[in-house]
């Protein structure tokens, strides 16, 4: 029961996923072939590895929407050095430094310098673009030894390998951040960072390794990229934070810290993508996927809020009107 | 004194007010009077309530039960502004400016004079400046509050509490950011108020000032209302007996282990404008107490010795070793550890469950690269919960604990860290007393057999004479006494703690 | 120019038509309830729509099922989620326009490996990912065509300067790099001169606009903004129009007749120029038809035969040139409802 | 630490004299005078590098483009003063401009009312937005990121792929973009416009007040009795109706108007406010200092092209420009709040 309570949003959107899948199904007689399936997972590994970069950077209160610039940095380049023909490990390498620097930048400026995390991300979301931009030249390229194509394209058995890449990196963040201590530094820094600092974890210190894991983790996709696209450009992957801020606000991580889960994040994943592939395969019209997508987001806070609105009328006023951010206790020991 | 009125109902009844925080019985049923005209101190230990109590009156909170009436009637305030309106005016204990805003701006929220959708900025300025020179005081009032000193922030306040119509004027420990100057400053528009038939509230620990200009004076102690007296009635002794009588006496028990080495040496700490020059040393199983008014500066001082503040100087020996406290961290490592006073705030992260808040600051000597021993954090929480006898179970979140359990854990947490020198920050305010005991023999335990040196800051005095060893006294930012504590009493340390120091005063 | 296409595709017709029927013995020639998606870059812009017009128009000629896909997010992982979603479906042929020809050709590699047809117009994608390119104008051709009209907006030539929609886009690009060789070698284009930086504005008209405005402040010479999107040649005329310069500065380049017709009607431009969308996608949706049922197979040198809208050749890489420009003028405007 | 002597009259020494002891007032002037003196550092640095750049021409063009990015500021700048942000800007002027020119197109006889009908589309947005944070509750970044997708979503469905071409406009609109005011574009005159009246509701109303008060301390409020719901509702609102004038501006501006308009100009506006020295805390910044931010950004799009410098660098400087802003704002508002939060301990006798 208390396992049941504490995976209550999971729950929901397993819940939502199953209904998704039922009403995709009935949409579209093709949404329940294998092929179709993988395609659309394989479609949604580049958002994922993004959303889990994100995952930690929202955990600890902060937020960072450069991340699909570095992902452009990281694509072209990761097709710049394939290029030139450096092998493929220390291409890799070589990108997911890149992307480990950009993160770093974004986190000496937010944890270090102490400023806002929207703004400084607002600003290297078009710097970072200028830079993938130059790498690139006007022209992307076209990538087809397949050498380096490995992580976006090849498969083991009938199973992708970037699907796998998804989950061994969905994994690695679930684990990370529930048997490491980094992961508990994380939750404590995002639920309260002066108490955190006066138990002497390094709040600064926490912050910057989520960034450097986020900007790895835009890296990482970047290479995926090249591989599922066999081609990199200074564009890519523009426009896509949207997409990625959704899904791990729809996985139940708290945008104010402190709270969610690896696994909620893979869920919203998974729920977005049926949806979104069940009405691509019954070719709904493009629009009503955006106001779906976007009623998905705010129902999924504005809702649970809402009710607890409507169930404090009902009760006899007990009013907190200390300005506190307890306002979300009652709810909680009501619950209890 | 002239009470014409007398015939009439008082200025301001409160009549069974009550409130709890959660577990925490904030107030109990507290009834007083004040009538128009006179000054009416109202004094009680930290956390006795009477903050709370502003807020009720004021309108900043509902109580859960009772009624606050004003000349006879029952008032049902939803916000301050209410209250203004039917001529109740506070000014909180917090500073509540907008630093961004005028001195004008910041005096007429809320009520702004307009001419049609605007606000009459010459009518505004106006009337700023002369609430200001109610108040003596003679400020741009277009400047913006951010450049304000502090004395001139407090002014703003009390003048933004005056209006023309003025009733109540309730002073939440107006003085202690003043110097004693600007203080008596502020009891001539006081006396002012009060000789214009405004009641007065005034809340402050500072015996002399209470002495001076109350005409009454109410205690409350642990939210319940102790005694309402007129000044003259009630000699300090009995004051402060009234404010810290306790249903339980606290045991001194006497110390039989020997000291040890030297475990924590403090000399010449200064912080400029916060503290200077402090100079003691803490023993191996030895219990120091800091005593000294809310604001001496002692949290501070604890603080600074944690890491947390920049600019200190002076040197600090742990165990015999020069460091320079940089962070938290660093001192935890170094076996120095601080139990914030802030307890919600600081001490505990509450969303969290028991054992990972015990076991955050242990987790890396815990686990290995990085990973957390689970088994490992849970037999080490475990083994504080039962240390401790913490109610409830390791899993469950703080957040569903009372005050005096979220103590524990706090403590706990650190203790689990194994260190030496203990500072803790009022380490059973706002616990009950049951606790409290249990905290003492805790300490007791921790210094006399685990021997490490322990700082305790409290403000409850029977608890400093019954717990430590040495008392050392400050007022505003010094160390104006180093006692034995067997010496000492309640008195002694009351009188040393409200004495003005200055740099000569050497106990 | 335009002879020269129409003579071309005279020509073959008798050759190619033995091969394209005899390719295809088990269908033979019916594309009689062909599935035929078609993809444009995204939705929401007018010229696509038209093209949609004639796509659906071919699919009523011949008995297609004709759909229309596509989101309405100008991003390329939007594009490769459509079409790797269409696939599933199996439709017979995919008609697509690519935003980002690189990044959908593994897209279009599986549908082709599905057995779907594909075809591109518009803006084409990878050689190997597609069987036909309806090129609606070849490279040359448009970049003369845009010249042209930019001669009939400033007879006496001048200064131009290039807005194109982003670096990225491989067609804008080669058009401009045409427009300035034959202004550098071409004698009829010798009036004119250039500014040798392009400014991009994204097919997003408010920006446009701004470089439109930054351009002329740039160039105080500056007779002529060109671009090859259908967007930022109207949004920057209809800058120059609010700045009150008209007739000193002139944009032009291609634009929906729909778009300039007011600009043409009251003489602040004298020329813009397409062609026919509609008409494009037509042909476009009927090749992919052909490509179905057999008719043809994409070998160089077959003939596409659309009716009324003519026959086509397809050439080397299975590139087929429409090439059919519109030149919209004072004259003309009136003619076009789209 | 400085004892200010309270008998003495208001502090009347010389300028500097004056802000040597009010170093938070001091810090806010300076940011805002810092912006002017980043435009003032571009306006120098493309002078000597673009001949063209200092023209009277130039100038008068840089303000025309700058000028719906400045409405758009000043409605962002009402909500960033709460402490919140409006994402959904871009949306609300496309919707505004496409729904408002399609009807009136459709029926003339709603031509006169075009202004109203916007300003009415406007306020119930931004009401929308205003709700979901304030009373849901919502982050208003994740509330006002659902409404981008919400209200571009609707416009698109409501204009399936069609396009309101520029003779559907009403003339008078039409003529509006073209128009020019004693030299200076009509465009420019309603920025200013609606920068001053933005300007004046936040100075002058006891509404606008409370902007800034709720930003500046959300206690402090509370203890004034401001009603916080009520405020972050009336400035979503008020965003709202100035996004949707910003979009009917637009609208008349592009002429061909389809369902993209306006988006993805949300950074952009997000870029002014901050370079402008809104603080991204709440309680500080001018609608003005707005207006220079969005001037400062097409002072840098204009001299780039002036240079011939690529598209990339732009998006590196911009992004640079930000950084640099926020960072001096930090620094400003340590210097705020230390002013008013440090309290004063020991004893310090002069
Ligand atoms: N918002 C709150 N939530 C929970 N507990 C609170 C809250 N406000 C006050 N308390 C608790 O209520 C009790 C009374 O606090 P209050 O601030 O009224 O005391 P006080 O007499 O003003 O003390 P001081 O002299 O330190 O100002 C304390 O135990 C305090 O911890
Ligand atoms: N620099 C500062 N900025 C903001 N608040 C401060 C500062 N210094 C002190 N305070 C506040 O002033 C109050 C009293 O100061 P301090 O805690 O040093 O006194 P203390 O002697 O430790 O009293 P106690 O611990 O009994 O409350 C505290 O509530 C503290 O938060
Ligand atoms: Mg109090
Ligand atoms: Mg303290």
């Amino acid at each position: 029961m208390r396992l049941a309570r504490r995976y209550s949003w999971e729950l929901l959107l397993v819940v939502l996923i199953g209904l998704a899948f039922v009403w995709s199904s009935r949409l579209s007689p093709y949404f329940l072939n294998r092929d179709n399936l993988v395609s659309s997972a394989e479609f949604y590994v580049i958002f994922g590895l993004m959303a889990f970069g994100l995952l930690p950077v929202i955990l600890h209160g902060e937020i960072d929407i450069s991340l699909a610039s570095t992902l452009a940095v990281g694509s072209v380049l990761y097709a710049k050095l394939a290029d030139d023909g450096v092998p493929v490990i220390v291409a890799m390498l070589a990108v997911l430094a890149v992307g480990a620097l950009l993160g770093l930048v974004n986190g000496a400026l937010v944890a270090v310098a102490g400023l806002p995390s929207l703004a400084v991300t607002l600003g290297t979301l078009g710097a970072f673009r200028g830079i993938a931009f130059l790498i690139a030249g006007d022209q992307g390229s076209v990538i087809s030894e397949d050498r380096y194509l490995v992580l976006g394209d090849g498969e083991i058995g009938p199973v992708p390998v970037s699907i796998i890449v998804l989950l061994v990196v969905g994994a690695g963040a679930a684990a990370l951040l529930a048997y490491t201590s980094f992961g508990r530094y994380s939750y404590a820094v995002g639920s309260n960072p002066e108490a955190s600092r006066m138990a002497g974890i390094s709040v600064i210190g926490t912050k910057v390794i989520g960034y450097v894991l986020a900007g790895v983790l835009s890296g990482l996709a970047g290479i995926i990229w090249v591989g599922q696209y066999q081609s990199a450009r200074g564009d890519n992957a523009d426009g896509s934070i949207l997409f990625v801020i959704t899904a791990v606000v729809l996985g139940g991580v708290s945008i104010k810290g402190g709270s969610g889960r690896a696994v909620g994040v893979l869920l919203a994943l998974i729920l977005l993508g049926t949806i979104q592939t069940g009405m691509k395969l019954a070719n709904v019209p493009g629009t009503s996927q955006t106001l779906v997508v976007g009623l998905l987001l705010i129902a999924s806070i504005g809702v649970p809020k809402l009710v607890q609105i409507v169930r404090g009328l009902q009760r006899t006023p007990v009013i907190t009107q200390s300005g506190r951010s307890d306002a979300a206790e009652p709810a909680a020991s009501n619950a209890s | 004194m002239e009470r014409t009125e007398q015939d009439a109902a008082p200025r301001l009844r409160v009549d069974g007010v009550s409130k709890s925080f959660g577990a925490v019985h904030a107030l109990r049923g507290v009834s007083f009077d004040v009538q128009a005209g006179e000054i009416h101190a109202l004094v009680g230990e930290n956390g006795a309530g009477k903050s709370t109590l502003v807020g009720i009156i004021t309108g900043i909170r509902p109580g859960d039960a009772g009624v606050v009436s004003v000349d006879g009637v029952a008032t049902k305030f939803k916000t301050p502004l209410d209250a203004r309106a039917a001529g109740i005016a506070a000014m909180y204990q917090d500073p509540n400016l907008f630093p961004h805003l005028s001195v004008a701006e910041n005096i007429m929220t809320g009520q702004f004079p307009r001419r049609g959708p605007f606000i009459d900025h010459a009518a505004m300025k106006t009337r700023a400046r002369e609430l200001l020179a109610d108040v003596g005081f003679e400020i741009d009032v277009d400047q913006m509050v951010a450049g304000l000193t502090v004395a001139e922030a407090q002014f703003v306040e009390i003048a933004r509490a005056l209006s023309s119509d003025l009733r109540v004027l309730i002073l939440d420990e107006p003085t202690s950011a003043l110097t004693p100057s600007e203080a008596e400053k502020l009891y001539e528009v006081v006396r002012r108020l009060r000789d214009t038939g405004t009641a007065i509230i005034w809340i402050s620990h500072r015996m002399e000032e209470i002495r001076a200009l109350a005409d009454t004076i109410t205690v409350l102690r642990d939210g319940q209302h102790v005694i309402t007296s007129p000044s003259a009635d009630l000699s300090d002794d009995e004051m402060i007996r009234q404010m810290v009588g306790r249903s339980v006496v606290l045991e001194n028990v006497a110390r039989t282990e020997p000291l040890g080495d030297v475990c924590l040496k403090v000399s010449g700490l200064s912080l400029p404008g916060v503290f200077d020059e402090i100079d003691f040393e803490i023993r191996e199983g030895e219990i120091v107490a800091m005593a000294g008014l809310v604001g001496a500066g002692r949290s501070e001082i604890a603080q600074a010795l944690f890491g947390l503040s920049k600019g200190v100087e002076g040197e600090v020996e742990i165990h015999g070793e020069t460091v320079a406290p940089r962070s938290p961290r660093q001192m935890a490592d170094l076996g120095l550890v601080y139990l914030p006073e802030n307890r919600d705030a600081e001490g505990i992260i509450s969303t969290m469950p028991i054992v990972d808040n015990i076991a955050l600051p242990s987790l890396k000597s815990l686990g290995r690269g990085g990973i957390v021993d689970s088994a490992g954090e849970r037999r080490l929480a475990e083994d504080q919960r039962s240390a401790l006898s913490i109610k409830g179970e390791i899993g469950d979140l703080v957040s569903s604990l009372s005050g005096g359990n979220r103590q524990k854990v706090a403590i706990a947490r650190w203790l689990a860290k194994q260190p030496t020198v203990l500072l803790l920050d009022e380490p059973t305010h706002g616990i009950d007393v049951g606790t409290k005991a249990q905290v003492h023999d805790i300490m007791r335990e921790l210094a006399r057999k685990q021997r490490m040196g322990i700082l305790m800051i409290s403000s409850d005095m029977l608890e400093v004479l019954a717990v430590s060893d040495r008392v050392l006294v400050l007022s505003r930012g010094r160390i104006v006494v180093d006692l034995e504590t067997a010496t000492a009493t309640q008195e002694s340390i009351l009188a040393a703690a409200t004495q003005r120091a200055t740099k000569a005063t050497v106990a | 120019s335009d002879d020269d296409a129409e003579e071309a595709s005279d020509d073959s017709v008798a050759e190619a038509e033995a091969p394209a029927s005899s390719d295809a013995p088990e269908e033979a020639g019916s594309s009689e309830g062909a599935k035929i998606f078609m993809a444009p870059k995204f939705t929401g812009l007018a010229y696509f729509e038209v093209a949609r017009e004639g796509g659906e128009q071919a699919g009523e000629d011949l008995g297609l099922d004709f759909q229309y896909i596509g989101s309405d997010k100008p991003e390329a992982t939007e594009q490769i989620a459509t079409l790797t979603n269409a696939i599933p479906q199996s439709p017979d042929a995919l008609v697509v326009s690519a935003i980002d020809g690189d990044a959908i050709a593994p897209a279009l590699n599986d549908a082709r490996d599905a057995g779907i047809k594909v075809v591109t117009y518009d803006a084409d994608a990878n050689v190997d990912a597609r069987d036909l390119f309806i090129n609606q104008l070849s490279y040359e051709l448009a970049a003369r065509t845009m010249l042209d009209a930019a001669l009939l907006n400033s007879p006496d030539g001048g200064l131009v300067a290039f807005i194109s929609a982003s670096p990225t886009a491989p067609n804008h690009t080669a058009h401009v790099n045409f427009m300035k060789e034959f202004i550098d070698g071409d004698p009829a284009y010798s009036s004119l001169s250039y500014v040798d930086e392009v400014q991009f504005a994204g097919d997003d008209a408010a920006k446009s606009q701004e470089i439109a405005l930054n351009l002329i402040q740039a160039n105080p010479d500056l007779k002529v903004i060109i671009s090859s999107s259908a967007v930022s040649a109207p949004a920057a005329q209809q800058a120059i129009v609010n700045a009150g310069m008209s007739g000193e500065v002139w944009a032009t380049g291609f634009a929906l007749p729909s778009s300039v017709r007011d600009f043409i009607n009251d003489g602040s431009s004298a020329a813009f120029a397409l062609w026919d969308p509609a008409e494009l996608g037509y042909v476009a949706t009927v090749a992919a038809a052909q490509l179905v049922s057999g008719e043809i197979t994409a070998e160089e040198g077959q003939v596409i035969d659309a009716g009324e809208a003519g026959t086509y050749t397809v050439g080397a890489d299975g590139e087929v040139l429409y090439d059919k420009p519109l030149m919209f003028t004072a004259d003309n405007i009136a003619d076009f409802d789209f | 630490m400085t004892t200010t002597d309270l008998s003495t009259a208001p502090p009347t020494g010389s300028f500097l004299d004056r802000f040597g002891t009010t170093s938070g007032a001091l810090a806010l002037k300076v940011r805002f005078l810092g912006v002017l003196v980043f435009l003032l550092l571009l306006v120098v640095t493309f002078t000597i590098t673009a001949p063209r750049f200092l023209t009277l021409d130039n100038g008068r063009s840089i303000l025309f483009s700058s000028a719906i990015l400045m409405i758009a500021a000043a409605g962002q700048t009402l909500v960033v003063l709460t402490g919140n942000l409006d994402l959904s800007v871009g949306s609300i002027m496309g919707l505004t401009a496409y729904v408002v020119f399609d009807l009136s197109g459709e029926t003339t006889a709603l031509q006169p009312f075009v202004i109203l009908i916007a300003v009415l589309i406007g306020a119930v947005l931004g009401f929308i937005n205003g709700v979901l944070v304030s009373f849901l509750e919502i982050p208003s970044i994740v509330a006002t990121l659902g409404t981008l997708s919400i209200y571009r979503g609707s416009v698109s469905f409501y204009a399936d792929a069609k396009e309101v071409t520029s003779g559907q406009l009403p003339q008078y609109m039409r003529d509006l973009a073209m128009a020019n005011w004693f030299g200076l574009s009509a465009y420019v005159w309603l920025a200013a416009g609606v920068v001053a009246l933005v300007g004046l509701v936040l100075r002058k109303t006891p509404g606008g007040r409370s902007l800034y008060a709720l930003g500046s301390n959300p206690k402090a409020a509370e203890y004034f009795g401001l009603s916080s719901n009520r405020i972050i509702l009336g400035a979503y609102t008020g965003a709202g109706v100035v996004a949707a004038i910003a979009g009917l501006l637009l609208g008349a501006r592009v002429g061909n108007i389809n369902s993209l308009l306006g988006s993805g100009i949300e950074l952009q506006v997000l870029a002014a406010v901050v370079i402008g020295g809104v603080s991204i805390w709440g309680g500080s910044g001018s609608v003005f200092g707005a207006a220079v931010g969005a001037i400062v950004l097409a002072t840098i799009n204009n001299g780039l092209v002036l240079l011939q410098v690529q598209e990339y660098y732009r998006l590196l400087i911009q992004g640079a420009a930000i950084v640099a802003a926020v960072g001096v704002d930090a620094i400003v508002r340590k210097k705020v709040l230390s002013a008013t939060t440090r309290r004063r301990i020991m004893e310090v006798d002069a």
